[in-house]
This record gives C-alpha cells, structure tokens and sequence, in this order.
C-alpha cells in the first residue's frame, strides 16, 4: 500500500481524508473561536492534513445553509447571507426580572385570583403600576373576574405563557410552603417575639402570616 | 502506678473510639438499610431472584447487633428495618397460623426481594446514565450561536428557582418584620373627640356612650375596645370642657352622656 | 400551475423543500439550544413544511462530523459523539454528581411523574433537600403535575435539557427501559402488611400543605 513511503512518514497511517473531514467540520461547529489550520493539526491526530479536508469541506457545504468562510487566516462556519432574516430571533437580550416584578408575579401565581389591595397587603408595600404593565406586556398575567366586594376590583390570574415559561403543568403545581422549606427555601422558624403567640398554631407551621389567610377566604 | 493504669486506659479507649469511628464512617457509607441489604445479599452469590430472604434477615440481625456491640448509633430506619425482618423471620419460621391476619411471611419475603431488584435495577440503570455520551463532555453544541444584528429585543426572564424563592422571601418576611404598632386596628382619641365633638350637640336626652362608637370599629373584639376607650377618654375631656354631662347609673351599667345646656 | 388549489392555500407558494431545509440547516446551526418545530416555523415564510425539512436534512448529516438530534419535541445540531476527542478545549466541567443525586435522577426518570415519598420508598433512605435541589438546578428535573391521592403531592419530571444533556430522543428511550417494564420493576407495588399503612402516612405528611391547596381550590 505504501510503497513510496519515505522517511517522515508517521508510524500510524493518518485517517482517511473523509474522516479528517468529518473532524473539522465537528471543530469548526463546537469551537468558540475561527481555528487556523495549525490549530486544527495540532488537535487532530498525527499526520493530517486539515488543510486539504477544508478544501472538500468547503465544497460540501457550497450552496447549502451553513458556509465554510475564511476568518482572517482561520476558519469558521457561518449561515447563509441570503439566510440573515431568519436570525432575527436570534438578537435577544435577556434580562432578569427585578424583584418587586418577581414578587409581584409570585403572590399572583400563589393566590390568584388577586386583587391589586391584596397584593399590597402581601407584599407590604404599593405595586407600581410599571410593574403590573410589564408582567401584562410579558403575557405573563392577565385580568381576571372582578371580585365580588365593593369597589368589584379586577383580579390578575396567571397565563398560559406563564405556565410555559416555568415547565409547568397548572399553577396547582407550584410547590406549597411544605414542600418550599423541604426544599430549603423557607428555612426560617418564626421568631419568638409579640403577636407570635396570637397566631393560629397550623399557621403558624405554615408559614402564612395572619390576616393573609382571611383575606383569601371567600 | 496509678498514672500508668490511667494511660493505659486513655490507651485503649483511644483506640476503642478509633476502632468504632471506623465502623461509624462505614455505616455512614450505606444510603440507608436496603443499601445494606443489598450488600448483604451479594455475599449469597446468587441472582437477586432466588436469594434466600431468611438468610439476607439473619446477616441483617447480625450487622445491626455488631453495630450494637461497638456501641455504634445506627439511625431509626435501621432499627425500624431490624424490628420489620425480626418479625419477617418469625413468619418464615413458624408454621403459617391460619386464623392470623395479615400478609404471609412468603408475601412479605417477595416484596422484599423485589425492592432489592428494583433499587439495584435503578442503580444499573443509573450507571447506564451516566455513561451516556454527554452534551459538554462527549457531544457538543454549536460553540458560536450567531448573533444576527438586526431586531433587539429585550425578553425578561426568570426561573421557577427565583419565584420559589421570592415567594418563600415573602411569606418568611412577616416573621422577622420588626414590632410596629398595628395602626389600623386602633382608634385615636383625636378621631373621637373630632365625631363626639360632632354629634353631642344633638344630644339633648341621656345617650348611652356606646351609641358614638363608628360603626366601622364594631365588627370585631380589639377594634371595638379601642373605640370604647378613645370615646371614653373624648367624653371626660368634653365633661372637662364643661360641653356635655356624664353619668353612670351603678358599676357596670351603661355609660350616659347629654348635652350641656 | 395550480389548478386543483383549495381555499386554504396561502397566496404565496412556500419555497421549494431543498431551499425548507437550507433554511432549519441555518436556524439549528445558529441556535445553541434546542428549537422546536413550531419555533422554526414562525420564524420560516408562511407555508413551510419544517417537520418534512428536517427528514431530509437528518438524512444529510447521517455519518458526518455534526449530526442532526432529536431532543424531545425539539430539533438540535450536535457534534458526533465518537469526536468528543477533539474538543478538549471546549469541555465544559460538570460538577460531580453524589451518588445520591445520581440514583435520584435515574429513578425520576425511569418512573416519572414521581414523588419524594415513591423516591424514597425505592431507595429505602430519605431524600435529602441539597439533592432535589442539585438537580433542579442542573434543570434536569422539574415539578411535574401533582398526585391525586390524599395531601396531592408534587411529582418530578425530567426536562428537555436532560435529555438533551444525556442525549436521548425522549424518556421512552432511556437505556433498558424496555426491560425493566418487562420485569415489572418499575411498578409501584405497595407493601404487604404493617409497613404499608405506615409508608402511606409519610406520603400523607409528606406533600400535604392543606393551607396551600387551599388555595388554590376555585
């Protein structure tokens, strides 16, 4: 088979062209960064021969979605330029949610359906009206019936979307207080100090602070 | 003399305390009682599903008496699995007694045997897992996800992790919140001199003082009692005023108030 | 050219399938994370076919450096696994996994939607909080829809990045599934005698949270 072989020939033969093809074209989609051929040999095993793969795998790729394009002197896969419009979604900034948003959409999760008072009153402070639009905007929430005490206020109740975004089945899925301290996320015992002793003792195991309960009966 | 006996002592206890450390790292090295089982059971050198459960019971009786010997503390569920196959040998011991209730020793051997095979099914099927090619290690995802520059847009997100924990931030709040007055279950005085000011005037007749309560603070017990004592407090300053007269028939019997002419 | 068209047909004709599948091919090779057919879809002019897009394009990437994966409803583009050699660089370190956290994730996954106290009884030892946690973080694991018996407990699931992570289609394809149904092993069969109603009132205590169900009654 190797017959003309001469005196720099590896003691392993390299792996057939299409093999080492096969090689690049996993490097050059995993990598972070345009690789130079040297970069590529230096991975590969001994005796390949990158640059000649990138030339076939230059060729595979012509014409197709994804192009083999030179970066400087290295190598990267791109998409198609006629293909840019697909990307559009592609240029999304995350950004966290702030904290009265989060709590907000918490106590409506929780207890929905909930009045705008009565998130007030968990939270302990006022909701902006900023943040209600915004978990509206993020169709996280939606309104609800109004509620049957004076004033029929409206009522927020999660979504759909809101389900999807948090993999879950039904807002029924949420974990209760039990399940949140068995998770470690409700580590604290009440503590010791005036009003404790008036609260309802199955309350107090629950977490709830008084007051919410009655406010959620109907 | 003396001193050697107490070294000698300090000696072996020492190594008393070591030998039983040793045995307490190594039950510590067990996830719980049917991992010993389960351990137990590869000394029988026999598929899972002809393992002899009496035998398995008594090597388990055994691991749990050593461990009482070397004075190691073996936890509940150790003890409570001990207790269940002491009563499991009984039933495999004794010619079945047909008036007693419940499961047969042979149902209660069966199941066993089947927990055995289930967890050590689960644990192969873990291993299995585990030596899967895996995203980050063996298969790898696209290492330039394209940013096209076009649309921007700003998706706010958030995980169930934060709203759990919002959520447990809240309803854990309230029990380290500081001590505040309660505001609103309280009437002032001030409130009560500004409406008895108000409405004495047409008081011409004796009116009971209950009567100038504001209806809003009758519903409920500490509510009512904070107006009762406001209004009170507003009528002797209106009787200190020389505006009205104030009379109580006996201890107990409705407070009066009129107008004074 | 369209003689025999229906109402439904939209105005435009979609592109030809060859130009469907440049489009996915461009889409997967951008996108890090899986994409969902659907997902494609809106992102595609109107009339597209993705799903039949997709046939093709697996077709094309069978054998080659990159392979196209099916992760649950999703779609993803992954370097071929018997190349892992060649990313060293690209390795991402994972924490190490107790054994714990490694039986508990097998067993949710073989008997998914599962609870605590089902984990529990299988392994014989109770499940400790940092390990439900662990793996909820990895977002391998999350709370499925809860149980109808008595306290309605929540159950576990496992997630796309799950089976993305361990490169599976769907949880019917976890290995030996098949096998250990066939064996019975993973039906949960109660305990005979006293122990049985003991373990029942664990599961009890376990997911109850009577406030918080509660809750969420209408």
């Amino acid at each position: 088979m190797a017959e003309d072989r001469d005196d720099d020939t590896p003691l392993f033969e390299a792996p057939p062209i299409a093999e080492q093809e096969r090689m690049c074209e996993a490097m050059l989609f995993a990598s972070a960064t345009p690789l130079t051929v040297a970069e590529m040999a230096a991975r590969m095993p001994r005796g390949c021969d990158p640059a000649e793969a990138l030339m076939h795998l230059r060729r595979r790729y012509a014409g197709r979605g994804v192009h083999l394009v030179r970066v400087g002197d290295a190598w990267a896969m791109r998409t198609a330029p006629d293909l840019g419009f697909l990307m559009q979604e592609e240029r999304v900034e995350t950004r966290k949610l702030s904290r009265a948003a989060i709590e907000t959409l918490a106590i409506i999760a929780y207890h929905q359906p909930i009045t705008r008072a009565e998130i007030e009153e968990i939270r302990g402070v006022s909701v902006s009206r900023g943040t209600v639009d915004q978990l509206l905007d993020l169709d996280w929430i939606r309104f609800g019936r109004r509620k049957m005490t004076p004033g029929r206020p409206v009522t927020f109740v999660v979504t759909q979307e809101f389900l999807d975004h948090f993999g879950l089945e039904s807002a029924r899925d949420l974990p209760g207080l039990k399940e949140l301290r068995a998770a470690g996320l409700l580590e604290s015992r009440p503590a010791p100090g005036p009003g404790a002793e008036n609260r309802d003792n199955d309350e107090q195991e629950e977490g709830a602070a008084p007051g919410q309960s009655e406010l959620f009966e109907d | 003399m003396d001193e050697d006996v107490a070294q000698g002592e300090t000696v072996t206890s020492v190594a008393d305390r070591m030998a039983a450390e040793a045995l307490i790292v190594d039950v510590d090295g067990y996830e719980g009682p049917l991992d010993v089982l389960l351990t137990l059971s590869r000394t029988q050198k026999v598929d899972l599903r002809q393992i002899s459960v009496l035998q398995l019971a008594q090597q388990y009786l055994a691991f749990v008496e050593q461990a009482r010997t070397l004075r190691i503390e073996l936890a509940a569920d150790y003890l409570v699995m001990a207790a269940w196959l002491a009563f499991l040998k009984s039933r495999l011991l004794l010619p079945p007694d047909p008036e007693e209730e419940g499961p047969s020793g042979e149902e209660m051997a069966a199941h066993l045997a089947f927990q055995l095979e289930r967890l050590q099914a689960m644990r192969e099927a873990a291993a299995q897992l585990m030596a899967r090619d895996r995203l980050g290690r063996d298969v790898f995802a696209r290492g330039i996800p394209e940013d096209v520059t076009r649309v921007r847009e700003v998706r706010y997100t958030a995980s169930l992790m934060d709203l759990m924990q919002a959520y447990a931030r809240l309803r854990t709040r309230d029990e380290f919140r500081p001590y505040a007055m309660d505001r609103e279950s309280i009437y002032t005085l001030e409130a009560a001199l500004e409406r008895l000011r108000e409405m004495v005037g047409f008081a011409g007749t004796w009116t009971d003082l209950a009567r100038y309560l504001p209806a809003e603070f009758m519903a409920d017990g500490p509510r009512r009692r904070s107006a009762t004592a406001a209004t009170f407090a507003a009528s002797l300053e209106l009787v200190k005023e020389g505006r009205v007269e104030i009379r109580q028939a006996e201890t107990f019997a409705p407070i009066e108030l009129r107008r004074k002419e």
